[in-house]
C-alpha cells in the first residue's frame, strides 16, 4: 500500500498549552484510519495541520515522500486533502449547491451543471434535500449533510472526516459508510475520527489513539478490543453503566397543546428520535425559544412567558448547537459559567466576587473541567470541555428541571460517562432532567423513561425498563405515530 | 513676569469660519499677509461656523500666550463667552466680518454691514425683475446667523414690490453641488421664475449651473460676497450683481488695529465700526479681484 | 420568495412616495422632472451600488463622500493643470477620457488602500474608512489650498475639452449620468448574480470562517470590494465636478450617509450577505425621489431633515413588522 | 493579560503624542493648557462612555451628537422660555438643577426610542440612530427656527440663574466638567465590571442568542445601553450650551465620530464584547491632546484632518500587528 501522507514528529502549541507532542500519524491509500481520544487530546488540531488551516509549530508533512508546507487550504485542496469540520462550515444565506461549489468554478460558473450535480451528491449521500434551497432553512443534522457532500465534490484523495456523524440519524450513518466504502475502493485514504466506538470498530482499518497530544499507538482495528481502546485512551475503564431506574417523584414540568408530556422529579428522561423528528423543537419549545403549548413549571404557569422568567423559576437549557446558541468567545471560563447565576450572585445588582469565584471554582470541581484555570479564555479549551461548561451554567442556579438537547455530541466516552454520571446524580437530588440523543445505547443506559419523536409527534412515551431497543427503534421510524404509552 | 512676556508675544491667531470658501479663505490669508508685514507669526483656523469648537480654537490660542485673536464669529451670541474668555485672559480680540451682540468685549468690531449689503442686493435683484414677477430663494445654513440677517435684508426691499412674488425658498446650505440640484428641481416646480436670489455667490453659481443645464438664459441670478468665480459670471452675463464685502481691507485693517493696540495700549477708534457693502453690477465686475475693488482700494 | 417581498416593500415605498408628490407637486409627473430626478438619483445610486458590495462582505465605506470630492480635484487639476513631468520639463494635458480613466483608477487606488487595511491587517471597515474620509478630504484641501478648481472646460490648444459631456451631456435625449448608471447597474447585477466573484462575496459575508476554509481567498475578495466602492465614488465626483464644470474640496461631504441609506433601505443586511444590487437602485430611487419631492413642494429644510430620518426608520420598522406578521400567520 | 496589553498600547499612543507636542508646542506642559485639554476631553469622553456600553452590546450610537444639539437646544428653552401650562395659562421657570435633571431624562428618552427600536423591533442600530440623528437634528432647527439660544444667564427673579457653573464653573480649581468627566467615568467602570448588568452588557455582545437561552433579557439590556448614551448626550449637550451660554442648533455636528473613535482606540470592538470603559478615555484623551496639540503647533486645518484620520488607522493597524507579532512567539 502507498503512503499518501505522513506527520513527522509534528508538536503544536497555543501560547501554553501544548495541544500536539511530536506526533507521527500516516494514511496509506484505500485504507480508513480511525483516531481517537479524549476531548482535548489533539485530534481536530493535527487534522487542521494535516489541510493546511493551521502551520505546525514543528515537524513535516510528507506528501508522496516529498517534504511539503501546506500554506493553506487552497493550497491542500489542490494537492488533494479535503476535510469535513467538526463544527458545521457553511453559509448560511447561501443555496445548498452554492455552499458545495463555492470555491469550484472560473470566473463565470455554470450554475445548471453545479445543482444537478449537488443534486447527485444528495442522492448519494441518501437525501433528498433540494439544491435550491438556503442552509439555513435545514436542521443541524442536514446541514452535516452538505458539508460531507462539499467535501466529496474536492474528489480528493486524502479526506477527513471529524466527527461526521455527530448530527446524523442511524440510517444516514449507514449511507455515509456506504460511501466512504467506495471512497476505499477508489483508493482514497481516509482519517476518520468520531467518539462512538461502535462505528469505529466496524469501518476502520487502522486505529491511531491520541493522549493529551501524544500518540500512544497505532493498531490495525482487528488487533484490537473495545477495552483495550478505552483503556489506552483515558487509562482506566469508564464507561457508562446500565443503572436501576427510578420511579418520577411529583410531576414538575409539563406541556400541553402541539405535545403533551409531563416530567417528573427525580426523573432522566430521554428523548429520542431519527434526525429532523422533533426533538429540538420539542425542548425549545419547553423553554419557551419557540413559540407553543402550555406549560406549567412547579405550579406555576409560564405560558407565552419570556425565556429570562422560566430561568428565574429553575428550567434551564443546554442547546446543540454550542458554538453559535451557547458560547460567549469573549469571556473566560469563569464568566461563562456564572452567567445564568448572577441574579443569585449579586446583591443590588452588584456582584458579590468572593461567592461568585468560590461557586464557580466547585462547579468546574464537580464537572471536572479540564481547564488551566477558571481565568482561561472558554476558547482554549477543547470540545468536550466547553460542553461541560454548558452544562455548568446551566446547573449553577440550582434548577428544577433541566433541558439538554445533544449532551454527548462531541464528548468523549471517558468524560459522557462522567457526565451522565452527574446527570444521574442531579435527578437523585430531585431534579427533574431531559436529554436529547442520537445514541441508543445512552438512551437505554442512562434514562428512567424514554420518549420517542417520530415526525415531530410523540410516538413512545415509556418506562425504560418496559420497552427495549428494538421498540424504540420501532417507535423512532413509525411512519404516522400512533401513541404508545404505558 | 507673565504679564511681560506676553508684551512680547508677536503671535496673531487668525480663525475663520472655513477656509473652503473663498470669501473666508481670502480673509484668512489677507489678515496673515499684512500681519507678517508687521512683523508677526501667524496661524490660521477655522471652526466651521461650530460655536464650541471656536470657543475651543481661542482656549488654544489662549495656551499659546497669543497676542491677539482676528475673529470671524461663529454666532452673534454663542461668541460671547469665547471673546469674554480671551479678553479675561488678556489676549484682545478683534471681530472682522460679523459682530457679537454685546458691546465692550470685543477690542474692535470690524462688521460688514450685511443688513445694508443685502437691502443693494434685493434692489438690484428687483431693478432687474423690472419689479414684478416670481422668483426663487436660495438661503445658506439656516443655523448661521448670516443667512437669517441677509434674508431678512432682501425681504426688506422685495416685500415692497407687489409685483414680486417668492414661490419657492429652500437652504441650500451655502453648497454649490446641493444649490445645482435644488434649483433644478425648483425650476420643475416652478418653470415661470424669472429671477433666483441667492445667500451667497457659491450658491448663487450654483444656480447659474442649474440654468445653464436646462438651457436658461432668462433667469435673473444675485448673489452675495464679491467672488472672483461670481465676478466672471457676471461680466459673461450669467449673473445680474453680486455684493462685495470688503473682505480684503476688513482682514488687514483690523491686523493694523490689532498692531497698534499692542504698541500703544489702544486703538484710537471706536468698538465698532460698520463697513459697508458694496454692490457688483456688470459695471464695477472688471475691477474686482480678491474681495477688493482695485480702483479706490488701496492699502 | 423572501428577496421577491423584499423588493416589494421598497417598489411599494417608492410608489407611495412618487403617488404623494404627483398628488401635491405641480409638474412633478412630467418627463423633464423624471429626467432630473434620475440624475439626481443616479448620484445615490452609483455610490449604492459601491456600497452594496462593501456591505454584502460584512463591510462599510464611510469614505465615498470624500473619495467622491477628492476625485472631483484631481480631475479638476488633471484639466486645468495637466501632469507635470518635472524631470522633462514638459506638463502633458491627458484628453477627457484618459482623465475619466485615471480618476476612476485613482479611485480604485484608494479603494484599494481601504480593502488592503479591511482584509490584510484585519482593522474594522468602519475604522479604516472613518481614517479615510478624514485623510481623503484633508488632501482634497490641501490640493487646492481650499479653493474651488473652476471653469473645467478646459482649452482647444491642450485638446481637453469636453468634460461637460459626462455630467450634463444626453444620449439619444437621456442624461448621460442615468446611462452611466443602467451600465453600473447591468454590470453590478450580472457580477453579483452570475460570477464566482458575486457568489463569494454572498459567501464571505454569510460566514466568512467558513467561506475561507472552503478555499475562498476571502482577503481577496474584500480587497476587490472596497476596490469597486471608489472606482464608484470617484464617478460620482467625476459626475458632480462636471455637472458644474468646477470641482469644489467640500463636496461630496455625507453622501456616504445617502448610499448607506439606500442600501437599507433596499432591504440589504449590514451584517452581510444579505441583499440585492437591484434592491439598492429602488432604495436610492426612494431617496432621491423624496428629497426631490420635498423640495418642489417647498418643505423647509428642518422638516425635510426630520421627514428623512423618519422615512429610513419606518421602511425598517415595516421590514420587520411585516415579518413578524408572516411569522404569526 | 489581553485586557492589559490594550491598555499598555493606547497610554503608550497617549505618552508619545503628550511628548511630541511637549517637545514643539510652547506652552504645552503648562497647568492651564492640561486644564484647559482636560475640559475638552471631557466632551469626546462623556459620550465615549456612553458609546462603549452601546458597542459593547455590538451595536453603535450615530446620533449621540444630535441628541446632544438638541438637549443644549432643550435646557435653553427652559431658562430662557419655561415650561408653560397652557390650561393654567401659567409659565414655570425650572431651577438650574431641575432643569439638568429634566434635560438628563429628556436624553434618556431619545435614547429610550432607539433601543426600543433595536431591541423590539430589530433594526439594525446603524439604522436606527442614522434616522434618529436627522430627526433629532431637524427637531433641534425646528425649536428655535434655526437661530441661538442666547444669554442662559437667566434671570434672578426666576430663580434660574448659575446655568454656567456646569461648563464653565471650578471646584477646589479644578473645571467642573472633568469633575463631571471623573464621576461618570467611575459610575460607568463601576457598571461595566461589578455589577450583573455590565456582565450582561458584554455577554450580549459576545453571543446575543447564546445570552437570550442563558436568561438574559437582551432586550432590557439593549434598550439600556442607548438609555444611557443618550443621558451621556444630554450632558455633554448642556455641558456645550452652558460654557457658551447660548445653545445653538447644529452644535455637536460630527460629535459621534470622536466619540466613536475614542471608543475603537481604546481596542474596542466594534463586534461588540470586548472593550474597557477605561480604554475609551485613554483613546478620548488621545483625540483630545491630538487635536489641542496640532492646533498650538499651527498644524493646517487641512494637515489636520489627514493626520487625524492617519493617527486613528494607524493606531488599530499597529494593535494588529502587535497581534501577529505575539502569535509568532
Ligand atoms: N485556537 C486555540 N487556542 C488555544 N488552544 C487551543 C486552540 N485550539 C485547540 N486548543 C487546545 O489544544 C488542545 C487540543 O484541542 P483539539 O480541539 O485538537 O481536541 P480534540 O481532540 O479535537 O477534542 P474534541 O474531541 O473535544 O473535539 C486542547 O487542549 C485545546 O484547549
Ligand atoms: N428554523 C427552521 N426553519 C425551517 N424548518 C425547520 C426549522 N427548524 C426546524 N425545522 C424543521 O423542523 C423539523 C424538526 O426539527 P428539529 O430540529 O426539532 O429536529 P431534531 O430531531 O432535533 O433534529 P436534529 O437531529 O437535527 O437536532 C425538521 O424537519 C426541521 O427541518
Ligand atoms: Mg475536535
Ligand atoms: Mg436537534
Amino acid at each position: 500500500m502507498t503512503e499518501l501522507i505522513r506527520a513527522s514528529a509534528i508538536t503544536k502549541r497555543y501560547g501554553g498549552t501544548l495541544a500536539l507532542d511530536a506526533v507521527d500519524f500516516a494514511v496509506e491509500a484505500g485504507e480508513v484510519h480511525v483516531l481517537i481520544g479524549e476531548n482535548g487530546a489533539g485530534k481536530s488540531t493535527l487534522m487542521r495541520i494535516l489541510a493546511g488551516i493551521e502551520a505546525p509549530s514543528s515537524g513535516t508533512l510528507i506528501l508522496d515522500d516529498e517534504v511539503v508546507t501546506l500554506t493553506s487550504v487552497r493550497d491542500a485542496a489542490a494537492k488533494g486533502i479535503g476535510m469535513v469540520h467538526q463544527e458545521l462550515n457553511l453559509c448560511p444565506n447561501l443555496t445548498v449547491s452554492e455552499n458545495i461549489f463555492l470555491s469550484h468554478g472560473g470566473a463565470l460558473p455554470d450554475l445548471a451543471s453545479e445543482r444537478k450535480r449537488a443534486a447527485a451528491l444528495m442522492a448519494r449521500l441518501g437525501r433528498t434535500i433540494s439544491a435550491d434551497v438556503r442552509v439555513e432553512a435545514l436542521s443541524v443534522g442536514d446541514q452535516q449533510i452538505v458539508e460531507i457532500a462539499k467535501a466529496l465534490a474536492e474528489e480528493c484523495r486524502v479526506l477527513i472526516f471529524d466527527e461526521p456523524t455527530s448530527a446524523l440519524s442511524a440510517a444516514e450513518v449507514e449511507t455515509l459508510f456506504d460511501v466512504i466504502a467506495d471512497l476505499k475502493h477508489a483508493g482514497v485514504g481516509i482519517i476518520y475520527i468520531s467518539h462512538k466506538l461502535e462505528e469505529l470498530m466496524r469501518i476502520g482499518d487502522r486505529i491511531s489513539i491520541l493522549r493529551n497530544g501524544r500518540m500512544i499507538e497505532t493498531r490495525a482495528v482487528v488487533a484490537a478490543s473495545l477495552d483495550w481502546i478505552v483503556t489506552t485512551m483515558i487509562g482506566e475503564e469508564r464507561r457508562i453503566a446500565r443503572t436501576e431506574s427510578h420511579t418520577g417523584g411529583t410531576e414538575i414540568l409539563s406541556i400541553a397543546g402541539a405535545f403533551n408530556v409531563r416530567f417528573n422529579a427525580g426523573e432522566v428522561t430521554a428523548i429520542y428520535g431519527l434526525l429532523g423528528s422533533g426533538r429540538t423543537t420539542l425542548l425549545e419549545t419547553l423553554f419557551g425559544a419557540r413559540a407553543g403549548g402550555t406549560i406549567w413549571l412547579d405550579g406555576a404557569d409560564l405560558t407565552g412567558r419570556p425565556i429570562a422568567e422560566r430561568v428565574k423559576h429553575g428550567l434551564l437549557f443546554v442547546p446543540e448547537d454550542r458554538k453559535r446558541n451557547g458560547l460567549f468567545a469573549n469571556f473566560t471560563v469563569a464568566a461563562n459559567l456564572s452567567l445564568s447565576d448572577l441574579s443569585h450572585l449579586a446583591r443590588w445588582s452588584v456582584i458579590d466576587r468572593a461567592q461568585e469565584t468560590g461557586q464557580i471554582a466547585a462547579m468546574i470541581e464537580r464537572l471536572g473541567i479540564k481547564t488551566a484555570s477558571p481565568d482561561t479564555p472558554i476558547t482554549a479549551l477543547s470540545g468536550g470541555n466547553q460542553q461541560k461548561v454548558l452544562i455548568g451554567r446551566a446547573l449553577m442556579p440550582g434548577p428544577k428541571a433541566l433541558l439538554l438537547d445533544e449532551p454527548g455530541r462531541g464528548v468523549d466516552v471517558g468524560a459522557r460517562a462522567e457526565l451522565f454520571e452527574t446527570i444521574r446524580d442531579l435527578a437523585a437530588q430531585g431534579l427533574a432532567v431531559a436529554f436529547t440523543s442520537s445514541d441508543l445505547i445512552e438512551v437505554m443506559n442512562v434514562a428512567d423513561r424514554i420518549i420517542v419523536l417520530a415526525r415531530g409527534q410523540i410516538s413512545l412515551d415509556m418506562r425504560s425498563q418496559e420497552t427495549d431497543e428494538k421498540a424504540v427503534v420501532a417507535a423512532a421510524n413509525r411512519a404516522s405515530a400512533p401513541l404508545e404509552i404505558a | 513676569f507673565t504679564l511681560k512676556s506676553r508684551q512680547y508675544s508677536r503671535l496673531i491667531v487668525i480663525i475663520t469660519p472655513s477656509l473652503d470658501n473663498p470669501f473666508f479663505g481670502q480673509e484668512a490669508i489677507a489678515a496673515e499677509a499684512r500681519a507678517k508685514e508687521l512683523g508677526y507669526q501667524t496661524l490660521k483656523f477655522s471652526h466651521d461656523d461650530d460655536a464650541f469648537k471656536q470657543s475651543s480654537l481661542i482656549d488654544n490660542a489662549i495656551a499659546r500666550n497669543a497676542a491677539a485673536i482676528i475673529l470671524d464669529n461663529a454666532g452673534a451670541d454663542a461668541s460671547i463667552a469665547a471673546v469674554q474668555k480671551a479678553k479675561s485672559a488678556g489676549v484682545p480680540v478683534f471681530l472682522i466680518d460679523r459682530e457679537i451682540s454685546a458691546r465692550g468685549i470685543a477690542a474692535a468690531q470690524i462688521v460688514s454691514n450685511n443688513y445694508q449689503g443685502a437691502m443693494l442686493g434685493g434692489l438690484a435683484f428687483a431693478q432687474a425683475m423690472h419689479e414684478g414677477g416670481s422668483y426663487a430663494e436660495l438661503v445658506g445654513k439656516e443655523s448661521d446667523t448670516n443667512a437669517a440677517i441677509r434674508s431678512k435684508g432682501y425681504h426688506e426691499v422685495l416685500d415692497q414690490y407687489p409685483g414680486l412674488h417668492m414661490v419657492a425658498r429652500q437652504s441650500a446650505n451655502w453648497d454649490q453641488a446641493e444649490a445645482f440640484q435644488k434649483t433644478q428641481t425648483i425650476l420643475q416646480a416652478n418653470p415661470q421664475i424669472k429671477g433666483i436670489i441667492a445667500g451667497n455667490d457659491t450658491m448663487a453659481l450654483g444656480a447659474v449651473a442649474a440654468l445653464r443645464s436646462v438651457g436658461r438664459s432668462d433667469v435673473i441670478v444675485v448673489g452675495f460676497d464679491g467672488s472672483n468665480d461670481a465676478r466672471d459670471a457676471i461680466m459673461m452675463g450669467g449673473m445680474a450683481a453680486t455684493v462685495l464685502q470688503p473682505a480684503h481691507r476688513q482682514a488687514q485693517f483690523a491686523v493694523e488695529l490689532a498692531d497698534k493696540q499692542l504698541k500703544t495700549g489702544s486703538t484710537g477708534k471706536p468698538e465698532k465700526q460698520l463697513m459697508d457693502c458694496i454692490l457688483i453690477t456688470r459695471a464695477e465686475a472688471p475691477m474686482l479681484a480678491d474681495f477688493g475693488l482695485t480702483q479706490g482700494e488701496g492699502k | 420568495m423572501r428577496t421577491l417581498l423584499l423588493r416589494y416593500r421598497s417598489i411599494v415605498a417608492l410608489f407611495l412616495v412618487i403617488a404623494l408628490f404627483a398628488a401635491i407637486a405641480p409638474n412633478f409627473l412630467s418627463v423633464a422632472n423624471f429626467m432630473i430626478m434620475a440624475k439626481h438619483v443616479a448620484i445615490v445610486a452609483i455610490l449604492g451600488i459601491g456600497m452594496t458590495f462593501v456591505i454584502l462582505t460584512g463591510g462599510i465605506d464611510l469614505s465615498v463622500g470624500s473619495i467622491a470630492g477628492l476625485a472631483g480635484m484631481v480631475s479638476g487639476a488633471l484639466i486645468l493643470n495637466g501632469i507635470s513631468l518635472i524631470p522633462l520639463g514638459i506638463v502633458i494635458y491627458p484628453a477627457i477620457p484618459t482623465v475619466i480613466l485615471l480618476v476612476l483608477i485613482f479611485g480604485g487606488l484608494v479603494g484599494l488602500a481601504n480593502g488592503v487595511l479591511v482584509a490584510q491587517l484585519r482593522v474594522a471597515p468602519f475604522i479604516v474608512t472613518l481614517g479615510m474620509l478624514y485623510v481623503a478630504r484633508g488632501s482634497a484641501l490641501l490640493m487646492s489650498g481650499g479653493t474651488t478648481f473652476s471653469n473645467l472646460t478646459g482649452a482647444p490648444e491642450y485638446g481637453n475639452q469636453g468634460f461637460s459631456w459626462l455630467g450634463a451631456g444626453q444620449l439619444l435625449g437621456i442624461p448621460v449620468p442615468v446611462w452611466l448608471l443602467g451600465l453600473a447597474a447591468w454590470i453590478a447585477i450580472f457580477t453579483a448574480t452570475r460570477t464566482s466573484f458575486g457568489r463569494r462575496v454572498y459567501a464571505v459575508g454569510g460566514n466568512e470562517r467558513a467561506a475561507e476554509l472552503s478555499g475562498v481567498r476571502t482577503d481577496r475578495i474584500k480587497i476587490w470590494v472596497y476596490v469597486i466602492s471608489g472606482v464608484c465614488a470617484a464617478l460620482v465626483g467625476m459626475l458632480v465636478a462636471s455637472d458644474l464644470m468646477s470641482a469644489h474640496p467640500a463636496s461630496g461631504e455625507s453622501f456616504e450617509l445617502n448610499a448607506i441609506a439606500a442600501v437599507v433601505l433596499g432591504g440589504a443586511s449590514l451584517k452581510g450577505g444579505r441583499g440585492t444590487i437591484g434592491a439598492t437602485l429602488i432604495g436610492a430611487a426612494v431617496i432621491g425621489v423624496l428629497g426631490d419631492g420635498m423640495v418642489m413642494v417647498g418643505v423647509s429644510e428642518f422638516w425635510q431633515m426630520v421627514i428623512k430620518g423618519a422615512v429610513i426608520i419606518a421602511a425598517v420598522v415595516l421590514d420587520r413588522l411585516q415579518d413578524k406578521f408572516e411569522v404569526m400567520l
